[in-house]
């Protein structure tokens, strides 16, 4: 199908996605807390206005309400809540570099080809415009992950983890034009519980060993359970 | 016939008087009175049932199947006595009732201790409870529930002493072999099942898997039931589990539990597995042997006296190992007539180490009651200290010894006379391997008889090596009629072998298909009067008579029939105990003649020997297993490194792997 | 009356081995001597120690236990017993029907075994010794026995003794390798069996080489007579089971008067001749190291298994 | 209805309400009755099942398959909170761990856990089922940091950020079904509803299910703990509070297997004239395999006693995957039959396990020794479902475990050497650890504790009787389940 032929709205779904993608990459790569908080942000507003996009051309109104719970919770609530603990935490300075910064970004390239590669037996059996989102939605998942497995931070694993939040919305748009509206409110609330329940435990984790660098929290090895001299609790 | 549709509901009454005595066992921990009055008692009814029901089981024949609602909807448990059931109904009977009576007067010394008596009464009856599950089982899952509650019982019942260690250990090495053996006998199961469908006996026997899956089941039947028989090299629980349980245990363990391995094995490869290869005979007769001569030599090494008779049950399986081997070399042959006497053979010595064994191991119960000491090198002197004890243990170790008139002999030389038969076989191989088989077997025969000399020697001749066996006292009533009811069974089976015969023969009938006579009541000629007969009865005869004439004409008529005098001992300076012969200096030649074949650890200190003989089948095949499970779990536990990236990580190529498979 | 007779005669030849039995060893004892250039006690003397030794007072340890004054009786019961099983004179043997060569083997198990026994019981050094020996010359002299006995009974297709000698007289005189080793095998067991040179020495009491003399150190009198005489039994019972198993002829196959004497004549000149083999053995070997005991009856061992493998691969296609 | 209605909400009326009780000790109470309560509308559903056959409506299905896991969750819920009932308020009054706060939280969460459980089995629409176990996650996730120790925080912590982005895979594997449906359905049509999509699965496109299929098993997959995604699962099962620890080895497992189960069912109708029909259950059969080996070895060297049978959780799971994904009646029913005997064992285990750390005032299991002689009862109860969970008749596990060899044995022969050594290795890893802290003399000052045992001798009388005869009407039940599943019944 040819990109010109395409309607206008279309076009700009596609282009909000690949943006959508690249705000992936960019919370993968960026090292600073606040500035990811930003990156973040912004991917939640992409993926809302590519649900309302696609809200508008296929004229579905449950599709507007999810855009606009996506916008209130991951665009308003939730960076919200994770710039209150920044500055709660006294964050705002730490940095948590990637030890590899380019073989990172290259593996995370290879994950997008994969998912394309993944995603076009699912993909060649829609017709619509959208369908290739699907591919670009389990990029984003992907990565999210990725960003997860490389990222030291508590609070940058907690933007990964949204970032596959992001993703799993941006695929049901894309691809089933949303879920329905029961598991849509299911979704976001559980969402809403799982960032409160991640404030909690921040404060937890800074309460018990005073960083939130989880590569020390590493007490419950296997290996660790032959040291005599700790007593784990009952 | 009316009587002979009684075997059955014997059978049943077996059964729940073992349940009823498990049942009232749990009182015992608060009335410590009902195990000597209600659970003992009870076993001892469900002996009798037993035993009425193996006995008419065998003279009446036939088999009487029923259904119990009971299992799994589509897999009801099936039960069944036909006569090969019955052999073993018979010895579990017969050694049940003497541990029933003796039970009582063992068990009053736990009464002070600490052990709970309610966990030893309730494991004792559902112990025997498994092991008449099993021989009564006709279908393989009730067999399997049966089997593993066996192994589980006798479990709590090795680890009834657990506040020592090594009781502990045993215990856990028993439960792990145990283990193995009912995941093999299980697997054996299977591939007969897959076969014909069914779980049911009747069905297995009725169609046979192919001659390779017959070989595969053969060999889990082999690894399963040879495991709990005590097989080399599987062998290695056998002497730390026995002498670990309280001796009336010990007795059903090493006396019906291993037979009941032996039904199994027979029900599995002889009934149900259809027709016999002599592959199978070969293997059986190889591992049998090298049980025997094994077992026989490290017995021959031990000082712990149960230890010394476990080691010896060891050797006693390899011999019934070997004489299957032999019948089924036979079978395949095409001689179920010599099969049969194979057979018997089999099933006779059976008998008669449930017999024996049962016995020795009382008789080591009641020097471990009198003495408190079971080691050889702390007993002596015993026979003047506990003779009646000690007259049955001689009659055991005679028996052991297979010497006639004792009941020993009876079953091994039905063993040689069916080896002795090789001459029919046509393979050159098998012609020469059977010879062989019996030269193994005359080889652990004589081992056998020095284990003996030595175990009686020096428990319970010469001097007093303890303060303990110094003041040994003799047992009570009951332990002592427990041990005379075994006398008694040794008795019939020495000296009227050809009613015994006759009846085992019922059972190897059923399997070959073959008759065997004993030739009436006096005369054990299994073949024909010119080839070999053998008469128990007027060997004891003129073996009494020419001792009273010895007795009574050498009787000096004036003086005192002897002098007692300090023993003369090549005049030097009197002897003290602790110049006796010890039992570790006994075997010492055959210890420099088999050296390479034990694992030993000899310490010299000026005035101090210390020895310790182990067994290479532990050093080299178990201990490297263990350390192999421990390297993989370390190995495994680094999975669980303690870094919630590395788990994403797993998580991420976990889920990209997948896709890669299936896209 | 036949059955009056064949009993008569199964009573009888027991009898007059242990009647002969002392007069062997005189005579092993006397052709010794001759060999070593000395005139030699006569040939009564085992007859008169035997006498003194029942008429003199027994002594009994007092550590011994009742097991030790049974002992002698049930060895020497159990020896005469083997003895029954043995044709002597005929192979018409009620006996052997009791008591085949495989219980033979067995009630010789059953003396040993009373006397290893016995003599642990007093609780002495040197019985403990003889015992552990014992023991130590069982555990192959008896299965290299038993594997004798198998190759012959797979010959002969029998383990009744009077059958298996009847069978070789039937049959025709056949050159048998089978038969070479396990004669071979038979006369080492024989002399391991009898306590003889160069596994023991019976007429010496020199405490450290001991088996057969340690365990009767502590017997005297009448009990100590009876297993002297069972000892001498059990050798004069090797000596003709030597003779029966390998070279029965001569013996009655009928019970007439004349048969009978032939046997006894013929049983003498073998008995005698197997005598001063013996003795002629004794005097040109020296008695061996106890350590070096196994070897040699693993010698016996392995000589008899040959011989039933040489049945089994050279004769049995035949 | 109404008996579905008092199942599901009773809990969530709980866990609304228990948190406004002043009184711990009534909240305790409380919690017992609303379990109870919640059982009674679970067996009323049962036998509604048994006598009139699946119930299906708009939102919800109860057919054999679940109705009889929602009776062992009511059932486990009661026996747990019976036990816990005791057990918090010592934690809570004597050792001082818990605070009234933590307790209103508990006993909150508790009923809430129960809720989320009970909705994931009865709903019948797969966003709703995603949302109940992402749900179970954030109930139990505080519970597992109750006592607030590095240790327990840390625990927590892996376990809420694994699941979760389990979870989300799940929900990925969701949209995918969906968007499956979506081309096959009618506009309007609920494309979420597994009867439903069950009833067109043939027509699914077969090759968007296989990827569907891939994060559904992953995503549910790790709440089953399924190697090498179980990683969270030692450390939550250990470090949160023991009832915490029954609940989740006995019931959180099955339901994530629930979850797997019906996905498969799923994937293999859909993918029945495909070229790979069987890629489903040979997945599973992988999983589970692998699952069951590594749990078996890791049972080896452990030095924390509830670690020791959260291991042994994973294990059995193992095997419960295995045997669903070997399929065919006989191995459907012996999986069906493990996760009932196997909830019941391990929850009583983890009881007797939490009196087991109280007597000894410690968790390592060096620390813990001569438990029969403190207090045969503990001790014995500790051994016995020990035994039964080893796979010893007369208990039941035997039995599941006799069937899946024996199918495994019918359909893929050379697989059973593996299974019988895992079995053999995990024996000797549980009685090698297990059998030091019964046995034994007993350490100096070690007293017995309070402790009501009633809930473990129920739950082993009933695997025992399972064991020994399995009463026709569960019979009839699983053998529904069976058929439900594999397409055959059994009988």
């Amino acid at each position: 199908m040819n990109l010109a032929a395409l309607p206008l709205l279309d076009q700009a779904v596609l282009v909000l996605a690949a943006m959508a993608l690249f705000s992936a990459f960019a919370l993968l790569a960026q090292s600073r807390l606040l500035s990811a908080i930003h990156v973040f942000a912004w991917q939640g507003a992409l993926v809302a206005a590519v649900a309302a996009l696609t809200g508008a051309a296929s004229g579905d109104v449950n599709l507007y309400i999810s855009a606009a719970i996506t916008f209130v919770l991951k665009v308003l609530l939730i960076p919200w809540m994770l710039h209150r603990l920044v500055r709660r935490l006294a964050l705002e300075r730490q940095a948590d570099p990637l030890p590899y910064p380019a073989l990172t970004l290259l593996a995370g390239a290879a994950i997008v080809v994969f998912a394309d590669w993944v995603a076009a037996p699912v993909a060649q059996f829609e017709h619509s415009a959208t369908r290739n989102v699907i591919a670009i939605s389990l990029a984003i998942v992907l990565l999210g992950m990725l960003t997860m497995v490389v990222r030291r931070q508590a609070l940058a694993q907690v933007l990964g983890f949204m970032a596959i939040e992001n993703g799993l919305f941006l695929a049901a748009v894309a691809s089933t034009h949303g879920m329905p509206l029961v598991v849509e409110l299911g979704v976001a609330f559980d969402v809403l519980v799982a960032m409160v329940l991640f404030g909690v435990f921040f404060l937890q984790i800074k309460d018990s060993i005073d960083t939130l660098d989880i590569d020390r929290l590493s007490q419950l090895a296997s290996s660790v359970e032959q040291d005599e001299d700790t007593e784990p609790p009952r | 016939m009316m009587l002979a549709a009684l075997a059955l509901p014997l059978a049943g009454v077996a059964v729940l008087a073992a349940l009823a005595s498990a049942a009232v066992s749990l009182a015992a921990s608060r009335w410590p009175r009902v195990l000597s009055w209600l659970s003992f008692p009870l076993l001892g009814v469900c002996a009798l049932a037993a035993l009425a029901s193996g006995i008419d089981a065998l003279w009446f024949g036939g088999a009487h199947q029923a259904v119990l609602p009971l299992g799994l909807p589509w897999l009801p448990w099936e039960v069944s006595v036909d006569p090969l059931t019955g052999v073993f109904l018979l010895i579990l009977g017969a050694v049940l009732l003497a541990v029933a009576v003796y039970g009582p007067g063992y068990a009053r010394e736990f009464r002070n201790g600490r052990d709970s008596l309610a966990a030893l009464g309730v494991f004792t009856a559902l112990f025997v409870l498994g092991m008449l599950g099993v021989l009564l089982a006709a279908d393989a899952f009730l067999f399997m529930v049966a089997w593993e509650l066996m192994s589980l019982a006798s479990y709590f019942l090795v680890a009834f002493q657990h506040e020592q260690a090594e009781h502990r250990h045993a215990a856990f090495l028993y439960l792990l072999m145990a283990h193995v053996a009912g995941l093999a006998i299980l697997l054996a199961f299977g591939v007969l099942a897959a076969a014909s469908g069914s779980f049911s006996f009747a069905a297995m026997r009725a169609v046979h898997p192919d001659a390779f899956w017959a070989a595969v089941a053969f060999t889990l039947a082999l690894l399963g039931f040879g495991t709990k028989a005590g097989l080399a090299p599987l062998h290695v629980w056998l002497p730390e589990a026995h002498p670990a349980a309280p001796s009336h245990i010990s007795a059903l363990m090493s006396a019906v539990m291993l037979k009941v391995a032996l039904y199994g094995f027979l029900r599995v490869v002889f009934d149900l597995l259809g027709p016999p290869q002599w592959g199978f005979g070969v293997t059986l007769v190889l591992v049998g042997g090298a049980t025997a001569v094994m077992g026989v030599l490290f017995a021959l090494q031990q000082t712990d006296l149960k230890r010394l008779l476990a080691y010896s049950s060891i050797e006693n399986l390899g011999i019934i190992f070997l004489a299957l081997g032999l019948a089924q070399i036979f079978q395949a042959a095409g001689h179920p007539a010599l099969a049969a006497l194979a057979l018997v053979a089999a099933l006779y010595q059976a008998l008669n180490h449930a017999l024996l064994k049962g016995l020795l191991f009382l008789g080591a119960g009641a020097v471990l009651h009198g003495a408190h000491e079971r080691s050889l090198d702390h007993l002596g002197g015993l026979l003047r200290r506990m003779p009646r004890t000690g007259w049955f243990f001689l009659i055991g170790c005679l028996g052991m010894a297979a010497v006639p008139p004792f009941n020993g002999f009876v079953s091994e030389w039905l063993t040689f006379q069916a080896a002795l038969q090789a001459w029919q076989l046509h393979d050159s191989l098998l012609r020469i391997l059977v010879p062989l088989a019996a030269a193994a077997l005359a080889l652990t025969a004589a081992l056998g008889a020095a284990v003996f000399v030595r175990a009686f020697g020096t428990a319970f001749l010469g001097r007093a090596r303890s303060r303990q066996a110094r003041h040994a006292h003799e047992v009570g009533r009951g332990m002592l009629a427990g041990q005379a009811l075994l006398v008694l069974g040794i008795a019939i089976a020495a000296l009227l072998p050809g009613p015994v015969l006759g009846l085992l023969a019922r059972a190897a009938t059923q399997l070959t298909g073959a008759a065997v006579t004993g030739d009436g009541w006096l005369w054990l000629t299994p073949i024909s009067p010119r080839v070999a007969s053998y008469a128990p009865l007027p060997i004891l005869a003129v073996l009494l008579v020419v001792g009273a004439l010895g007795v009574a004409l050498l009787r000096p008529r004036r003086r005192a029939a002897i002098r007692r005098a300090v023993p003369w001992d090549c005049g030097f300076a009197p002897p003290t105990p602790r110049m006796q012969y010890s039992a570790a200096g006994f075997a010492q030649p055959q210890r420099r003649v088999f050296a390479p074949l034990y694992a030993l650890h000899e310490q010299v200190t000026p005035g101090r020997y210390e020895l310790a003989v182990g067994d290479r089948a532990w050093r080299q095949l178990y201990l490297p297993l263990g350390a192999l499970t421990d390297r993989v779990a370390d190995r495994a536990r680094r999975m669980q490194a303690g870094h919630v990236r590395r788990y994403l990580a797993w998580s991420l190529i976990t889920l990209l792997v997948l896709l890669w498979i299936v896209s | 009356m036949d059955r009056v007779l064949t009993l008569t005669a199964a009573l009888l030849q027991p009898l007059l081995l242990l009647a002969a039995a002392p007069l062997l060893v005189a005579w092993i004892r006397r052709v010794k001597a001759r060999l070593q250039n000395r005139r030699g006690a006569p040939l009564l003397t085992p007859y008169r120690e035997l006498r003194k030794l029942l008429g003199k007072e027994a002594v009994v340890a007092r550590t011994a236990s009742p097991l030790f004054r049974i002992a002698p009786y049930v060895v020497f019961a159990a020896t005469l017993l083997a003895a029954a099983a043995l044709p002597v004179l005929s192979t018409l043997l009620p006996g052997a029907r009791v008591a085949d060569a495989i219980a033979l083997i067995g009630l010789l198990g059953l003396a040993r075994i009373m006397l290893t026994l016995a003599g642990l019981d007093a609780g002495t050094a040197f019985g403990g010794m003889g015992a552990s020996r014992e023991m130590l010359v069982t555990t192959f002299a008896e299965p290299a026995l038993l594997l004798v006995v198998f190759t012959l009974a797979m010959t002969t297709h029998t383990t009744n003794l009077a059958s298996m000698a009847a069978s070789t007289l039937a049959g025709d005189s056949v050159l048998r390798p089978s038969y070479m080793f396990a004669l071979a095998a038979l006369l080492l067991v024989g002399v391991a069996e009898c306590g003889r040179i160069p596994v023991d020495n019976p007429s010496t009491h020199l405490e450290l080489t001991m088996i057969h003399e340690g365990m009767l150190l502590e017997y005297s009198g009448r009990h100590l007579a009876l297993m002297e005489w069972a000892a001498q039994l059990k050798l004069a019972l090797f000596a003709v089971l030597t003779v029966d198993l390998f070279l029965p002829w001569g013996l009655a196959t009928r019970l007439s008067p004349l048969a009978l004497l032939g046997a006894l004549a013929a049983l003498v000149l073998k008995l005698a001749a197997l005598g001063a083999l013996l003795a002629l053995g004794e005097t040109v070997l020296a008695k061996m190291r106890l350590f070096r005991v196994p070897g040699f009856l693993a010698m016996a061992f392995l000589l008899a298994l040959l011989g039933l493998l040489a049945h089994v691969i050279l004769e049995s296609a035949l | 209805m109404i008996w579905l209605l008092l199942t599901v909400f009773t809990p969530l009326a709980g866990a609304l309400l228990l948190p406004l009780l002043p009184r711990v000790s009534v909240a305790g109470w409380l919690n017992l009755a609303l379990c109870a309560l919640s059982l009674v509308g679970a067996l009323g559903l049962a036998v509604e099942v048994l006598l009139h056959g699946s119930l299906a409506g708009d939102s919800f299905r109860v057919d054999a398959f679940n109705v009889y896991l929602a009776v062992l969750t009511a059932f486990v819920g009661l026996t747990t909170a019976i036990f816990s009932r005791p057990y918090m308020y010592y934690v809570h009054s004597e050792e001082k761990r818990v605070s009234r706060n933590g307790m209103r939280l508990y006993h909150s969460m508790y009923q809430g856990f129960l809720f989320t459980m009970l909705l994931a089995l009865t709903t019948d629409n797969l966003g709703i089922l995603w949302v109940a176990v992402e749900g179970a996650t954030l109930t139990t996730v505080l519970l597992v940091s109750l006592y607030r120790t590095p240790a327990a925080i840390e625990a927590a912590w892996k376990y809420f950020i694994l699941c979760g982005v389990g979870i989300a895979q799940a929900l990925f594997g969701t949209v995918a079904l969906y968007f499956a449906a979506q081309h096959v359905l009618p506009p309007g049509a609920n494309g979420l509803s597994w009867s439903t999509l069950y009833a067109i699965a043939p027509q699914l496109e077969p090759r968007v299910m296989v990827v569907a299929f891939v994060f559904l098993l992953v995503g549910y997959g790790t709440k089953v703990g399924l190697v090498p995604l179980h990683s969270w699962l030692p450390d939550a099962h250990s470090e949160g509070p023991t009832p915490m620890s029954a609940v989740l080895s006995g019931l959180l497992l099955n339901v994530a297997l629930y979850a797997v189960v019906r996905m498969k069912m799923l994937t293999d109708a859909a993918l029945v004239h495909s070229s790979t029909p069987q890629l489903a259950g040979h997945l599973l059969m992988g999983f589970g395999l692998l699952t069951f080996l590594v749990g078996a070895i890791s049972l080896h060297r452990r030095r924390d006693i509830k670690r020791l049978f959260s291991y042994s959780s994973i294990e059995h799971m193992g095997l419960m995957t295995f045997g669903f994904g070997v399929g065919g009646p006989l191995a459907t029913f012996a999986a069906l039959l493990h996760m009932l005997v196997h909830s019941l064992t391990k929850s009583s285990i983890f009881i007797s396990v939490g009196h087991a750390t109280h007597i000894a005032r410690s968790q390592r299991i060096e620390r813990i020794r001569g438990l029969i002689r403190t207090q045969p009862a503990v001790g014995w109860s500790l051994l016995l479902g020990v035994v039964a969970i080893a796979g010893f008749p007369p208990f039941g596990i035997f039995t599941s475990e006799f069937l899946l060899l024996v199918a495994t044995m019918q359909a893929w022969p050379w697989l059973t050497p593996l299974l019988v050594l895992g079995l053999l290795v995990a024996l000797a890893g549980l009685f090698r650890a297990v059998q030091p802290m019964v046995f034994g003399a007993a350490p100096v000052g070690q007293y017995p504790v309070r402790a009501n045992m009633l809930p473990v001798i129920l739950q082993l009388a009933m695997v025992l009787i399972l064991g020994i005869a399995i009463p026709g009407v569960l019979a009839h039940w699983l053998d529904q389940a069976t058929q439900l599943i594999s397409g055959r019944p059994l009988l």
